[in-house]
């Protein structure tokens, strides 16, 4: 008996007995004992949420797998257009398994499926499930709460955009590192010596690169004001194009268009550590009061904090990138820190669509800090008075 | 035409990822835009190498300084492109054995690792010139750096042996990782979800000025 | 104390601090090169993290299947490969079937590395591993997290044959196998993207399947919200995540063996640290103090 | 000599390039530098064809048209002479006269990214991590876990409030998001540790690539 029982195990463990294509004719081996119990209540039913095209099989597993007899090796779903019908063979799964899905299936046609417990001695089906078709959704109601929720913010920024345009005044707390521009500039313009403006090393797709060009404008214009020299190295065409539109209109605007020519802003390499390596010589070389870190970073962020560092430059950095913000925060005099970037460009540029926007992502925050705070307060009660209040980690 | 269609272009395009998450039908579109997005990557990729070899020639043709370096980066493109796709067996380039696998191997790799490994020593001299403890925040900053680089190595558990076990270095970074980094990170988490919604809602919109909108 | 002694000592910090940075780069070239020649065993402390790895491996009944997820490149490899290699031997040791692929072209390559690695390993030469019935190599396919989405449906649909031709369905490994719903656990070694944050948003949250994960040590803490949330059953992060791994398995490698030559060289970033500041306070007090007598 | 070890050679040789950066910058830097330069060039160049440029686009017009000339009929696949165009009109940028039109696919680009992270960002970044921080204040019978869940729960919540930006820091609020700061400095901290244990162990692997495989030192 115990031996029989090891020859079992051995053969259920077998790849070579779970990979034995499917017969039902019996199998190779001597049968030593009786086909396992068959599954049970078999269950077809199309995949929610989706265009159609897949129905899920669901069923209780044999009387012989993990319990009983304990020889199950597999299980074979079978599928048939007619209740009564041939059932052909659609694939496998592993013993322990309750779940199936056929993705080879018409929307709207009745299908009916029936389940096959195997092991090394023989085989059993189930009773055929009841007809289950495909269909197409026009709505995934997994993702209501996702719905709504962009729903809500995207209408309170249309909201808040049309209040900031129609002249509303909307409070921007004070961003520390903000204020520092101003000296910064300025203190370039004492000492005689350049404003480094480096907005990252990534293309115009990246949202970080354009908060740093809208935070550019901000800087340029302050340097027209105070006849500091600036300039822009940068490691994309398209940065630099779009970086010199935006340095000219703020000169422009600041009553400065003769001080603006193109070469304030130009192009380097797009190579990471080719750009890293030649913002090194031109720091070194030109020793800048100022140098304004702004946009999407990658390692060589601290290559670049390190060297304005050690040349006494005054640093205000700034991106999305948590890997690389420590450096930042380390060696520079002033950070905007992951969101701070955006909201930065919002603040400098005073324009109603960014301070709107801002406004929505703050709703969006206050809705976070709710559902946390107040199911956070749910689940405690639960736990501590055994009260049976809504778990909104479940529901949210 | 310059300002108008690429804004109405995002707008489409835009719009459809978004609600194509919500309508399951539309998911086609969805996976259609995806592989046109690969495209269009491709050749930007082809974009910025085209560029480089540009200015590269343009500086060995003009004899600018150290244009032989030029030549370098040229002969370098070559020497892997040209192995890479006419004699490495086609799609199946990148095996072990073939010609593009040795280069990458054995010219390629060593450069580009050893490229980041010279960030070790950047990150040491910018540890004895530049973080500072300037204020309390940079002061926690370092302390928490500190624990970390001591507690995931045997030197904290060794320092802190006269602790009760369960309380050493090693454990307190565990803690530090496990609860309030867990936290920190959260918040920056969300707050950048945030603020790439709303980004994103502005650049579908066509409000963003960098991206040619009003 | 006299005007001459704190010229003396200014003096002193300020040389110190203005130092040629090659001397520090010949300090930490020795940190590092030095204790690679010594073979020490040092203790490895487990984080539960790691352990939460293990275990997710080490919970599976002997022939579950894994889909293993190559997603770095060489030049990860002194943080991955060891995880790598101490994956297999624990899948291997407890007789799991182990399905290879990769979202990083150079990904299933390395998995080979690491296979040809292990089996070098006695026991597990002993077991006469079979491909195709004990472990599979899909290799890769372009698309990134796509990827990841269209295999929630069908793993043939984005692999449709093996690294080496043969389609997946003559495969007896891969019989059985269509979707996520057949796999038992999932594991990601990943340096980027597309890595470990897109299985969790893409395969996880989806198709709620079992993820465990090796990440390089930049990006593991960002791993750490996933592992509280149970999204992510566990992390290993970086070298010493393979170190760790190793030591839960009791088959000390190579990760353990650089664990000394890491342990140096934190110690003097950190003795840099102290030093700098040192430097940074005395220069600051100095000053402070001068700016009284001015004022 | 075999090739493998000629690869070994050359492998030491531009490591030894690159590091000599380190004394001063120097023709051997540069030259290994410009390879790299070159190299990762033609590497990105050669993977995006035969991973991306054939299989998304030549494969499915190739496809369009076996259908068209074997059936005779317009396949959907043509469509992808679409994305081919809007990818042309991407290099139409080195022509300055036109480089506007590279606008166009630019826009695709944005359009379908910002697209793709609207949804998933604010799932995955935002949504779960809310349902995560939902964690009962006390747990009855471990400490551990109760310090733990307080903290997360009130680190979580101040660093949010740090983030708003529509209200004055001042009193509780400025309190909170005070504290809010330190859990991010705390973070800041565990991610710097972090990256210098990376950046170590690359240079570890180096070293060891040059005393053991090259040298076989030990």
């Amino acid at each position: 008996m115990a031996i029989s029982a090891l020859i079992i195990l051995i053969l259920a463990a077998s790849p070579l007995a779970a990979q034995e294509p499917p017969t039902t004719e019996g199998v190779a081996l001597e049968p030593q004992g009786p086909p396992p119990a068959p599954p049970t209540n078999v269950v077809a039913k199309d995949n929610p949420n989706d265009k159609g095209g897949i129905i899920n099989i669901t069923w209780e597993r044999s009387a012989d797998d993990g319990v009983g007899a304990n020889d199950v090796t597999g299980y074979e779903i079978l599928k048939s257009k007619e209740k009564d019908g041939v059932y052909e063979y659609i694939g496998g799964a592993a013993p322990g398994a309750t779940f199936f899905s056929d993705s080879n299936v018409r929307n709207k046609v009745n299908y009916f499926y029936k389940v096959r417990a195997v092991s090394p001695f023989g085989s059993s089906e189930s009773l055929p499930s009841v007809a289950a078709s495909s269909r197409v959704q026009w709505f995934n109601f997994s993702r209501l709460t996702l719905f709504l929720l962009s729903a809500i913010i995207a209408l309170a920024i249309f909201y808040f955009i049309s209040k900031a345009k129609g002249g509303r005044q909307l409070y921007i707390r004070r961003i520390a590192g903000l204020e520092a521009v101003d000296d910064a500039v300025g203190r370039a313009t004492e000492m005689g010596r350049k404003i480094f403006f480096i907005p990252g090393i990534m293309d115009m797709d990246s949202m970080q690169t354009i908060a740093g060009v809208t935070i550019l404008g901000r800087v340029a214009r302050l340097a027209a004001e105070y006849e500091a020299k600036l300039e822009v190295p940068v490691s994309r065409s398209l940065v630099m194009v779009t970086c010199r539109e935006v340095v000219k209109e703020a000169y422009l605007n600041a009553g400065r268009p003769d001080a603006y020519n193109d070469n304030m802003v130009y192009y380097l390499t797009d190579d990471q550590f080719g750009y890293a390596a030649a913002l090194d010589g031109l720091f070194l070389r030109e020793r800048p009061a100022a140098v304004f870190l702004q946009g999407q970073f990658y390692a060589e962020s601290l290559i670049l904090a390190e060297t304005a560092n050690s040349v006494g430059s005054i640093q205000i950095a700034g991106t999305a990138m948590p890997s690389q913000l420590p450096f930042f925060v380390a060696a520079c005099d002033y950070t905007l820190i992951g969101e701070e970037l955006f909201a930065a460009s919002a603040y400098l540029s005073k324009d109603p669509k960014l301070l709107g926007s801002l406004k929505g992502q703050d709703l969006g925050k206050f809705i976070f800090l709710l559902v946390i705070l107040v199911g956070v307060l749910f689940i405690t009660l639960n736990s501590l008075v055994g009260l049976n209040l809504p778990n909104l980690a479940k529901i949210f | 035409m310059r300002r108008e269609v690429p804004l109405v272009l995002t707008a489409i395009v835009g719009l459809t990822m978004i609600i194509s998450h919500f309508i399951p039908p539309l998911n086609m579109l969805k996976d259609l835009f995806e592989d046109w997005f690969f495209i269009i990557a491709a050749f930007a990729i082809y974009l910025g190498i085209l560029n480089l070899i540009r200015i590269n020639a343009d500086k060995v043709y003009k004899k600018r300084s150290d244009w032989p370096f030029g030549v370098v980066v040229i002969l370098g493109f070559l020497l892997i492109t040209i192995p890479g796709l006419f004699f490495s067996g086609g799609r199946s380039f990148s095996d072990l054995g073939t010609p593009f696998y040795y280069l990458y191997d054995h010219v390629y790799y060593p450069l580009s690792a050893t490229m980041f490994a010279l960030l070790a020593f950047f990150v040491a001299s910018a540890s004895y010139r530049a973080f500072r403890a300037r204020n309390v925040e940079a002061t926690m900053l370092l302390v928490a750096a500190f624990i970390l680089m001591l507690g995931r190595v045997p030197i904290g558990d060794m320092i802190t042996a006269w602790l009760p076990e369960g309380y050493r270095m090693g454990n307190a970074a565990d803690w530090i990782m496990d609860f309030p980094q867990t936290a920190g990170q959260r918040a920056i988490m969300i707050g950048i979800a945030l603020g790439v919604v709303s980004s994103a809602l502005r650049v579908i919109l066509g409000l963003e000025r960098a991206m040619g909108g009003e | 104390m006299d005007q001459g002694h704190q010229e003396e000592e200014k003096s002193f910090w300020e040389k110190l601090l203005s130092i040629d940075r090659r001397i520090i780069f010949l300090f930490i070239t020795v940190a590092v090169a030095v204790p690679l020649f010594f073979r020490l065993s040092l203790h490895i402390a487990v984080t539960p993290v790691a352990e939460g790895v293990y275990q997710a491996v080490q919970s599976l009944p002997a022939g579950s299947k894994v889909l293993v997820s190559f997603d770095y490149d060489p030049g990860s490899m002194p943080e991955l490969q060891p995880m790598a290699e101490a994956f297999f031997r624990q899948a291997f040791r407890n007789d799991l079937k182990v399905i290879i692929m990769g979202l990083w072209p150079q990904g299933p390559l390395q998995a080979n590395m690491a296979l040809e690695e292990v089996f070098k390993d006695k026991d597990i030469a002993a077991k006469n591993l079979k491909y195709g019935v004990d472990y599979v190599n899909l290799g890769y396919t372009a698309g990134n997290e796509v990827v990841i989405d269209r295999m929630g449906h069908s793993f043939e649909e984005s692999y449709p044959k093996d690294a080496y031709g043969t389609p997946i369905g003559e495969i007896p490994l891969m019989r059985g196998v269509r979707n996520y719903d057949n796999i038992d656990l999932i594991f990601n070694l990943s340096a980027g993207y597309p890595g470990t944050q897109e299985w969790v948003q893409y395969g996880v949250d989806v198709f709620h399947v079992k993820l465990a994960a090796g990440n390089t040590a930049v990006q593991a803490p960002s791993m750490y919200p996933y592992v509280q949330t149970g999204q992510l059953s566990g992390v290993l992060g970086g070298m010493k995540g393979g170190a760790e791994y190793e030591t839960l398995l009791g088959i000390p490698g190579r990760a353990v063996r650089y664990m000394f030559s890491q342990a140096v060289s934190h110690a003097v970033i950190c003795l840099f640290i102290i030093i700098g500041n040192l430097a940074y306070f005395s220069l600051r007090r100095r000053r402070k103090s001068q700016m009284e007598v001015q004022g | 000599m075999s090739s493998e070890l000629i690869g070994v050679w050359i492998g030491a040789f531009l490591t030894l390039g690159i590091f000599s950066f380190l004394y001063k910058d120097n023709p051997f830097y540069k030259f290994s530098e410009a390879l790299f330069v070159g190299v990762s060039a033609g590497y990105w160049f050669v993977v995006t064809f035969w991973q991306y440029f054939l299989p998304k686009l030549i494969d499915n017009l190739v496809l369009a048209y076996t259908v068209l000339t074997s059936q005779g009929r317009v396949d959907y696949h043509w469509v992808y002479l679409l994305g081919g165009g809007l990818g042309v009109l991407m290099l139409l940028r080195l022509f300055p006269t036109v480089g506007w039109l590279s606008r166009w696919s630019l826009a695709f680009i944005v359009g379908t990214t910002a697209g793709l992270q609207f949804t998933r960002y604010l799932e995955s970044n935002g949504i779960k991590q809310v349902q995560g921080t939902i964690l009962p204040l006390i747990v009855g019978g471990s400490l551990n876990t109760t310090v733990g869940n307080i903290v997360i729960v009130v680190g979580t919540f101040c660093g949010l409030i740090y983030f708003f930006f529509s209200k004055e820091h001042k009193g509780a609020f400025g309190g909170a998001a005070r504290v809010g700061v330190w859990f991010l400095m705390i973070t800041f901290g565990a991610l710097f540790g972090y990256t210098v244990m990376s950046r170590m162990s690359l240079l570890i692997g180096r070293m060891d690539y040059l005393f053991q495989i090259w040298l076989g030192l030990y």
